[in-house]
């Protein structure tokens, strides 16, 4: 230490000239700063948009995010009706909760003033209790930011020219590393499981296949579904479109998920080894079934699992209704439909082929031999196009020339086809007819996105080279001499609006007439029901409605025994709302029959 | 003259004036939020022209400000520097610890519901909350302590019996002396 | 890196016999040995080989097998070379040497490992009590410690809250759901 | 007549330092947030601070000891106010600012933290009781420079009043910080110890002591101390104008001067750490009390 | 009272203590003839919590560990998971967490520079620093959408890019501070009284450091050149030219030096940063956080902090939680041990000033 530190006295006192200057202070109450564009304040929820997933509610570590009731907030599909209520006494302002939310409709403010006396005011529904809060929003995600996964793992598939080489299946389907990896996204929230019709346990089979427990997965998808692989293949998956990823993504591959847990299983054996099913003792009820598509299927297997004796009774050789003989083989491979009947028959169901009831075997015969029949007898019938020259050949049903062709027979369709129709069938049809080496149009009456059929269906249409012209209504069907189908002629059409506020309707536009030169037409404008076999006695008995029949809520015909269900019945027309009437069926016929007795 | 009451009515306001511009919390960082009062106390936000500072020991400290979680060992100092301090005191939960156990709900150290154990007048939410939101608690407590319903003392000593169960419920080395002061 | 590990198992090896190395990717080398041997084990490493830092002991419970794993990481600021010395221990009755003689910060790590495990430490001074007072459960960071059940019941939740509804739950009432019990532990 | 004038009187005295004192207080807290960089509190803010001390209630009681010790400062602030003449000529209220007053104040002035030692050693607080040793210590520190400025004072003009220095400067016109300017500097650096700010504030050092002797103190106990600080602050600025600064001829003068030597060791403490007990008595027994004698000598030989 | 011992409580509520934490000194007339630590004041118990959440959810915690410096904790958790389940980092994500570090060690020095002083009673240095302090924490604000806890570098990168013109708000701000940081040497390192206080003060000599594992500038203030970035460089701190000061007095005061440099080195080390960032992505995503798992397997991570070496050590036990979160503050061992060895013979007025030396932080110790 020097004798005097001078500088160590005087240069400290530089410090005073500080008194000089501008305070930094900022005077709170009387001026603030406005908090950062990405400042962490209290929430604020979209409630439109929320479809109450819960997400937020599961990542929060604090468990501060309860999912509650709102006045004014019913749910309906794809919306469970609850909307994420906060805890501030929990929140730690992480912003996970925004960071997962799948809709992008929860999101933190700049707000951060939260101060009371009262401890219990500290709950909070963001959106409800700041709707000014919207025009203050800080952290938000976008797509990029979000932790939700929005983008699908891509299915392998064949590539669109050398699929019609063939009937290979064009889906090759997840391996086990995409498959965990594809489940991985699901963020279990459930809203899937309520429109699907059969309820499936969705978020638990994807969760095991998550897990690697593929053997789970597979008894919890067998819980309520016989049918798994088919589902797996062609359903109609009305559970992806309300998925919570889909608002704003990609929807989790369910179906190929389904598809993937259930292909580990190999053969039916396995499958048998897996689901281990519990049977229960014979019960001495017997159940007649007509028809083995997917809804007697199901009723037939629930029932057998429950003691019943059942027979299903099917006219053609082979069971599957229309997943059979309506869907084709590049979809859904013969020998995985076989597995499946083959474990449904390992069960113990019984299933007469080639036996069509009203002609092998009466109806009444069924009906009195049994303590319930139930009916899933699907619409076997098509409509026809109802125009011109349709009796011509060369003009044929696209029902009827799927059923061919599943049967294994050869049909000649000629170089160019044109497929009348939007739906399924309709797509069906022409792919079919592509993989026999024809040139296929596709006709039909509104615009491609009108189209009732799958997205996926009609993209990989397209990218099998098949053509597809909308807004177009046939008129006449040409033929030559021969009444050999040349050619069809159509109007073009324009979409006009409805004014009773339904979908937009085309209307045709006089003098547009065009003619298309084809070999084949196939009309896929619907299906209807074939009921001759029902005999006069039943037939009055049995109440039908514009050619469905009708059916109370547990599948019960206007005769209590009997019970029905499938294409028949329900409006949606696809297989899984088949495999949920029987599997109704099967529930309503074993309380009815089971509940009597005890 | 005092005991009259409108004189005494008079004397209250001028009192809670006082008190409420003069506020001496007390220097105890009983939790994380304790690194938001350096800020607060300091330039950027200089809580002192609000008759804001802070005060070394209990006895001359008006508001005790539980910064955050408080473990279980941190509460019984806690308790002990509360009933040293003097009336008129309060008591500020700072942050959302205090409120429902916050981020550390499940722990099995600290507690969750501060008012079980101590009377809270005023709670700022936040994790942490902003020197802003700090100020804008102060500001609530000057409210109440202006209208005079910043009676959380009181509260205590009316209640005594229920905090002091419910303090010896997690503590069991409670020194059981009597609240005397 | 490849020559110093070598170099430094070899020389382990050869005052140690009933040691195990394994080796990780860039400056880390694991040795497992037996709980016997530690502080002879880190004392040649700290006296003869040169790894004067002690940078951490943990502690992990594997409840399943029955035993503690203490893990004690030195470093050694020449080799830039981080060695994990692991033993493990049985959960049962667990018993570990001193070595706060050879690191003194050694001491606070087996007063908290005494503490929040249970682990008996041969000859170890310092108060029974380190973060916890008053403490009457068993040592906290054990696995079977279930912390939001004893939080649950000390300490009291605030209330008001009772109205919250599993999103699940209410789908499955909403679609009259029967979920199998085997599959409800997979529900989120 | 002269009885009720001589107690209306010192009421005034009182007042008037307790509101002096408390405004340099308040000015005080102001500068130095401003030098913080902030805009501090309103310079009323003290008043504030002790009215709501004075409202607080004072529940708990460490004996008569503890009384004693604020009463102590009190009574010795108070006392040794009566005796320091405010203004020259009498302007002011003469009270009890009789011949001898120097040697009979610096006693005075030791009076008042001697009682406080009292009551804080009673509190069983132990930072009190440290705070009180550190407080004493320092004290016998600065008050050997300051008693040595003092005696040469003294032995300078002959006299021992401060009325008879204040005459000393007024019929020769210079100030005494110039005409005896060694003592001055050994009286100012011993100031800056009496004032306790920074460098010399380890008796009540908060980060050390909890804020030391008046830990245990709060409420009206504070109330009192603050307010007596405040009176005796106001004092001691007044004796040094009085004594080396030529006094005042009215009020305005009077803050004007007392505030500018406040400055002193306001200013400096705003940019000092604070010395540690022994480190601070070497600081008085070396430059100040080099000063000191230097003033005794100057003295003697002028 | 000067010859007996009196035992005198310091904390844990006492405003010369760094946090919440209580030593009980035995002294003796003002010197310090046994000083025991005790701490616990803050246990939260962290490390259970952890166990209970899902590796996504862990991260949230982590910055709570220490709130004088939060950004080091996060760093380490994210790096610990990246090693054990091999996830890259985006380089540009790699150069902003270097920057967010050092900005957090400057934070942090401007607290240290609050609490070194006013323990010695500056009073005016800490209102100037906590003050400025808050410049960088505007930065933190707008970067991470928070000014203490930022929760912002996590495994995979950090949560998200730099705003419109950040760099150039960073670089205003270190002008800025660059210039308060020389008004603070004038302040204090120039002050001779400030010198008198901490010379030959909390003696920590090299034997000492080694046999307690001393780390950071306390390690560096007794001649010993150790530095994380340097010996086992994680980020890019390999890339980066810094130097790391030393000093040989082992005191308060060489402490002190060590810091003041290091605090320019941060500043220097960010405009590298900015000079020298790439472009690209900032995060590579995690998968569903809900059925993020690790495979089994463990790592120990260590990062330099203000107060000096931090480590993390990870262990995985293959599910979508961790098995083990366990943290090394350098505090744990500045704090109990080294501190209570420190002060037998220093004099009472110095307790504060050799913690806030030390770097003793509870909520790092007890986490």
């Amino acid at each position: 230490m020097s004798f005097f530190d001078l500088k160590g006295t005087l240069k400290p006192l530089t410090a005073l000239k500080q008194f000089g200057k501008k305070p930094h202070t900022i005077e709170y109450p009387k001026e603030s700063l406005e908090a950062a564009d990405r400042y962490r304040g209290l929430h604020y929820n979209e409630l439109e948009d929320c479809i109450g997933c819960g997400n937020c509610s599961t990542i929060c570590q604090n468990k501060a995010i309860d999912m509650i009731h709102i006045a004014g907030i019913e749910g309906s599909d794809g919306d469970s009706g609850l909307r994420p209520r906060v805890d501030n006494g929990r929140c730690c302002w992480c912003a996970l909760c925004v960071e997962v939310c799948p809709t992008g409709s929860l999101s933190l403010t700049k707000d951060y003033l939260y101060v009371s006396e009262d401890p219990n005011s500290f709950l909070f529904t963001p959106g409800l209790d700041n709707p000014e809060g919207k025009d203050n929003l800080s952290f938000t995600t976008t797509e990029e930011e979000s932790l939700n996964v929005f983008n699908r793992v891509p299915m392998p598939e064949l590539e669109g020219m050398e699929r019609v080489k063939s009937f290979a299946e064009v889906v090759i389907g997840y391996n086990e590393e995409m498959a965990r990896e594809e489940a991985a996204r699901c963020i279990s929230c459930g809203l899937c499981t309520e429109i699907c019709p059969e309820h499936m346990h969705i978020p638990e089979y994807i969760n095991a296949i998550a897990n690697g427990n593929d053997n789970d997965a597979i008894r919890i998808i067998y819980d309520n579904n016989p049918l798994p692989e088919m589902c797996g293949k062609v359903c109609t998956r009305r559970c992806e479109d309300v998925c919570a990823i889909a608002v704003r993504g990609e929807a989790v591959a369910i179906r190929w998920l389904k598809g993937y847990a259930t292909s580990t299983a190999k053969t039916a054996d396995i499958t048998y080894e897996i689901v281990n099913p519990e049977i229960n003792k014979p019960n001495g009820y017997k159940v007649g079934i007509v028809g083995a598509g997917p809804s007697g299927l199901t009723a037939a297997y629930y029932l057998a699992l429950r003691g019943y004796d059942v027979t299903i009774y099917e006219s053609n050789k082979k069971a599957g209704g229309m997943t059979m003989y309506g869907i084709p083989k590049y979809r859904f491979p013969l020998d995985s439909l076989d597995k499946q009947i083959d474990y449904i028959e390992k069960i113990g169901v019984k299933i007469n082929y080639n036996t069509k009831v009203g002609k092998d075997i009466s109806f009444e015969q069924i009906y009195n031999e049994s303590d319930a029949v139930f009916m899933g007898v699907g619409f076997p019938q098509p409509w026809t196009l109802g125009i011109e020259g349709e009796e011509a050949k060369g003009s044929m049903q696209a029902v009827n020339f799927l059923h061919e062709v599943n049967d294994g027979e050869q049909i000649d369709v000629g170089k160019k086809v044109a497929v009348i129709g939007g739906g399924n069938v309709a797509i069906d049809a022409a792919r079919v007819s592509a993989r026999l080496g024809a040139d296929v149009t596709i006709l039909y009456r509104r615009r491609v996105q009108d189209m009732p059929a799958d997205w996926e269906e009609i993209e990989g249409a397209e990218q099998e080279g098949i053509h597809i012209v909308p807004q177009t209504i046939p008129v006449k069907i040409h033929a030559d001499e021969n009444n050999k189908v040349t050619g069809i002629e159509y109007l073009m059409s324009e979409m006009v609006a409805d004014d009773k506020g339904g979908r937009p309707r085309p209307v045709a536009i006089e003098g547009s007439n065009k003619v298309l030169q084809v070999d084949s037409i196939m009309g896929a404008i619907g299906q209807q029901a074939d009921y001759s076999f029902l005999d006069g006695k039943f037939a009055e008995k049995i109440k039908i409605e514009r050619g469905r029949i009708v059916v109370n809520e547990n599948q019960q015909t206007s005769d209590p025994k009997i019970y029905a269900g499938g294409d028949a019945v329900n409006r949606t027309a696809d297989a899984i709302s088949a495999i949920a009437d029987g599997f109704k069926a099967c529930k309503a016929i074993d309380k009815t029959l089971v509940g009597k007795t005890d | 003259m005092i005991n009259d009451k409108n004189s005494q009515k008079i004397v209250d306001i001028i009192q809670n004036w006082a008190r409420k511009h003069s506020i001496w919390v007390l220097a105890y960082g009983t939790g994380c939020g304790a690194i938001e009062i350096p800020p607060t106390m300091t330039s950027r936000y200089d809580a002192e022209r609000l008759g804001v500072r802070g005060a070394a020991t209990p006895r001359q400290a008006d508001v005790l400000l539980v910064t955050g979680y408080l473990t279980t060992k941190t509460l019984k100092r806690v308790i002990r520097v509360y009933e040293q301090m003097q009336d008129p005191k309060f008591v500020i939960g700072f942050g959302s610890c205090t409120i429902n156990g916050g981020m550390y709900y499940d722990s099995y150290n600290t507690i969750k519901l501060l008012d079980k154990y101590l009377p809270v007048d005023v709670y700022i939410n936040g994790c942490m909350p902003r020197p802003e939101a700090v100020l804008a608690g102060f500001g609530k407590l000057q409210e109440i302590i202006a209208e005079g319903r910043a009676n959380g003392a009181q509260k205590y000593k009316d209640n005594l019996e229920w905090y002091k169960a419910n303090q010896k419920k997690i503590i069991p080395s409670l020194l059981t002396t009597d609240y005397n002061w | 890196m490849k020559d110093i590990k070598a170099k430094l198992t070899e020389k382990i090896k050869a005052s140690f016999d009933t040691v195990s190395e394994k080796d990780y990717n860039g400056n880390r080398l694991d040795f497992h040995v037996d709980v016997k041997i530690i502080p002879q084990i880190l004392t040649f490493l700290k006296v003869n080989l040169g790894y004067i830092h002690l940078s951490h002991i943990s502690c992990v419970d594997w409840l399943e097998e029955g035993e503690f794993e203490i893990i004690y990481i030195l470093w050694s600021p020449v080799e830039k070379l981080k060695v994990f010395v692991r033993t493990r221990i049985n959960r049962e009755k667990p018993v570990l040497p001193n070595i706060d003689m050879i690191w003194r910060q050694a001491n606070t790590y087996e007063r908290e490992m005494r503490e929040m495990f249970g682990i008996e430490i041969e000859g170890l001074e310092g108060a029974e009590e380190f973060l916890l007072e008053d403490w009457q459960e068993m040592p906290p960071m054990r696995r079977d410690f279930q912390t939001e059940e004893y939080a649950e019941k000390t300490f009291w939740s605030r209330e008001g809250r009772e109205d919250a509804i599993d999103v699940r739950e209410e789908i499955i009432k909403r679609s009259r759901e029967e979920i199998p019990d085997f599959a409800k532990k997979y529900s989120r | 007549m002269d009885l009720l004038t001589n107690i209306l009187g010192a009421i005034a005295t009182i007042i008037l330092a307790f509101v002096v004192g408390m405004s340099y207080g308040g000015i005080v807290r102001k500068i130095t947030a401003r030098v913080h960089n902030r805009l501090g509190p309103p310079w009323y803010q003290n008043f504030i601070d002790a009215y709501k001390l004075f409202g607080k209630t004072t529940a708990i009681h460490h004996g008569w000891m503890q009384i004693m010790g604020p009463a102590f400062l009190m009574v010795s602030s108070v006392v040794t106010l009566m005796f320091v003449p405010v203004l020259n000529n009498g302007g002011w209220f003469t009270n009890l600012n009789f011949k001898g007053d120097l040697i009979f104040l610096l006693y005075l002035m030791v009076f008042g933290p001697l009682g406080m030692a009292l009551g804080a050693g009673q509190t069983g607080n132990p930072n009190s009781a440290i705070g009180v040793t550190r407080g004493l210590s320092q004290m016998v520190g600065f008050e050997i420079p300051w008693v040595m400025a003092l005696v040469a004072l003294m032995i300078q003009f002959n006299t021992t009043t401060i009325t008879g220095l204040m005459d000393v400067q007024q019929m020769s016109g210079t100030w005494l910080m110039f005409s005896s300017p060694f003592a001055f500097i050994a009286a100012v650096l011993a100031m800056l110890g009496m004032f306790r700010y920074s460098p010399f504030d380890i008796v009540g050092a908060p980060t050390e002591l909890a804020s030391g002797p008046v830990s245990e103190n709060g409420g009206k106990f504070l109330f009192t101390m603050m307010s007596s600080g405040s009176i005796f602050s106001f004092v001691k600025l007044t004796l040094y104008v009085d004594l080396f600064m030529g006094g005042a001829d009215n009020l305005i003068i009077l803050l004007i001067k007392t505030f500018s030597i406040y400055m002193i060791p306001v200013l400096y403490g705003i940019v000092s750490p604070r010395y540690r007990t022994e480190q601070a008595i070497r600081f008085f027994w070396g430059w100040p009390l080099f000063f000191g004698i230097l003033a005794i000598l100057y003295a003697a030989i002028f | 009272m000067r010859e007996k011992a009196t035992t005198l409580y310091f904390g844990p509520q006492h405003p010369g203590i760094t946090g919440n934490m209580m030593i009980r000194l035995k002294v003796e007339g003002d010197t310090i003839i046994k000083a025991t630590t005790e701490v616990g004041y803050l246990h939260r118990a962290f490390e259970k919590l952890q166990e209970k959440r899902n590796w996504l959810q862990s991260f949230t915690m982590m910055c709570r560990f220490c709130v004088p410096e939060t950004d080091p904790m996060e760093e380490l958790y994210a790096r610990a998971v990246e090693e054990i389940e091999g996830r890259e980092v985006p380089e540009r994500a790699k150069y902003i967490r270097v920057m967010v570090l050092e900005l957090a060690r400057l934070a942090s020095f401007m607290l240290w520079y609050g609490g070194q002083n006013g323990s010695l009673g500056l009073y005016t240095m800490g209102q100037w620093s906590v003050g400025d302090r808050n410049y960088i924490l505007d930065l933190f604000e707008e970067l991470t959408g928070g000014r203490i806890y930022h929760m912002y570098i996590w495994p995979g990168g950090v949560r998200r890019d730099l705003p419109k013109g950040f760099e150039g708000r960073v670089l205003k701000t270190l002008d800025y501070l660059e210039k308060r940081l020389d008004d603070y040497d004038d302040l204090m390192f120039d002050n001779a009284i400030f010198k008198k206080r901490t010379q030959g003060v909390g003696i920590v000599d090299k034997a000492t450091a080694v046999e307690h594992g001393v780390v950071g500038a306390v390690l560096r203030g007794c001649g010993i050149k150790s530095d994380i970035r340097i010996d086992d460089p994680y980020e890019v701190y390999d890339k980066l030219d810094f130097i790391v000061p030393t000093s040989d007095g082992a005191d308060i005061w060489s402490r002190a030096l060590v810091r003041r440099q290091e605090a320019r080195q941060s500043i220097r080390i960010i405009r590298q940063v900015i000079d020298t960032m790439p472009g690209g992505s900032v995060y590579n995503k995690i998968p569903n956080p809900q059925k993020w798992k690790l495979p089994k397997g463990d790592a120990y991570v260590r990062a330099e902090s203000v107060r000096g070496e931090v480590g993390l050590y990870v262990v995985s036990d293959g599910g979508t939680m961790p098995r083990r979160v366990h943290l090394r503050g350098a505090a744990y061992v500045h704090g109990i041990t080294l501190l209570e060895d420190v002060l037998v013979g220093e004099n009472i007025a110095d307790v504060s000033a050799i913690m806030n030396s030390l770097g003793t932080c509870p909520p790092e110790i007890e986490r």
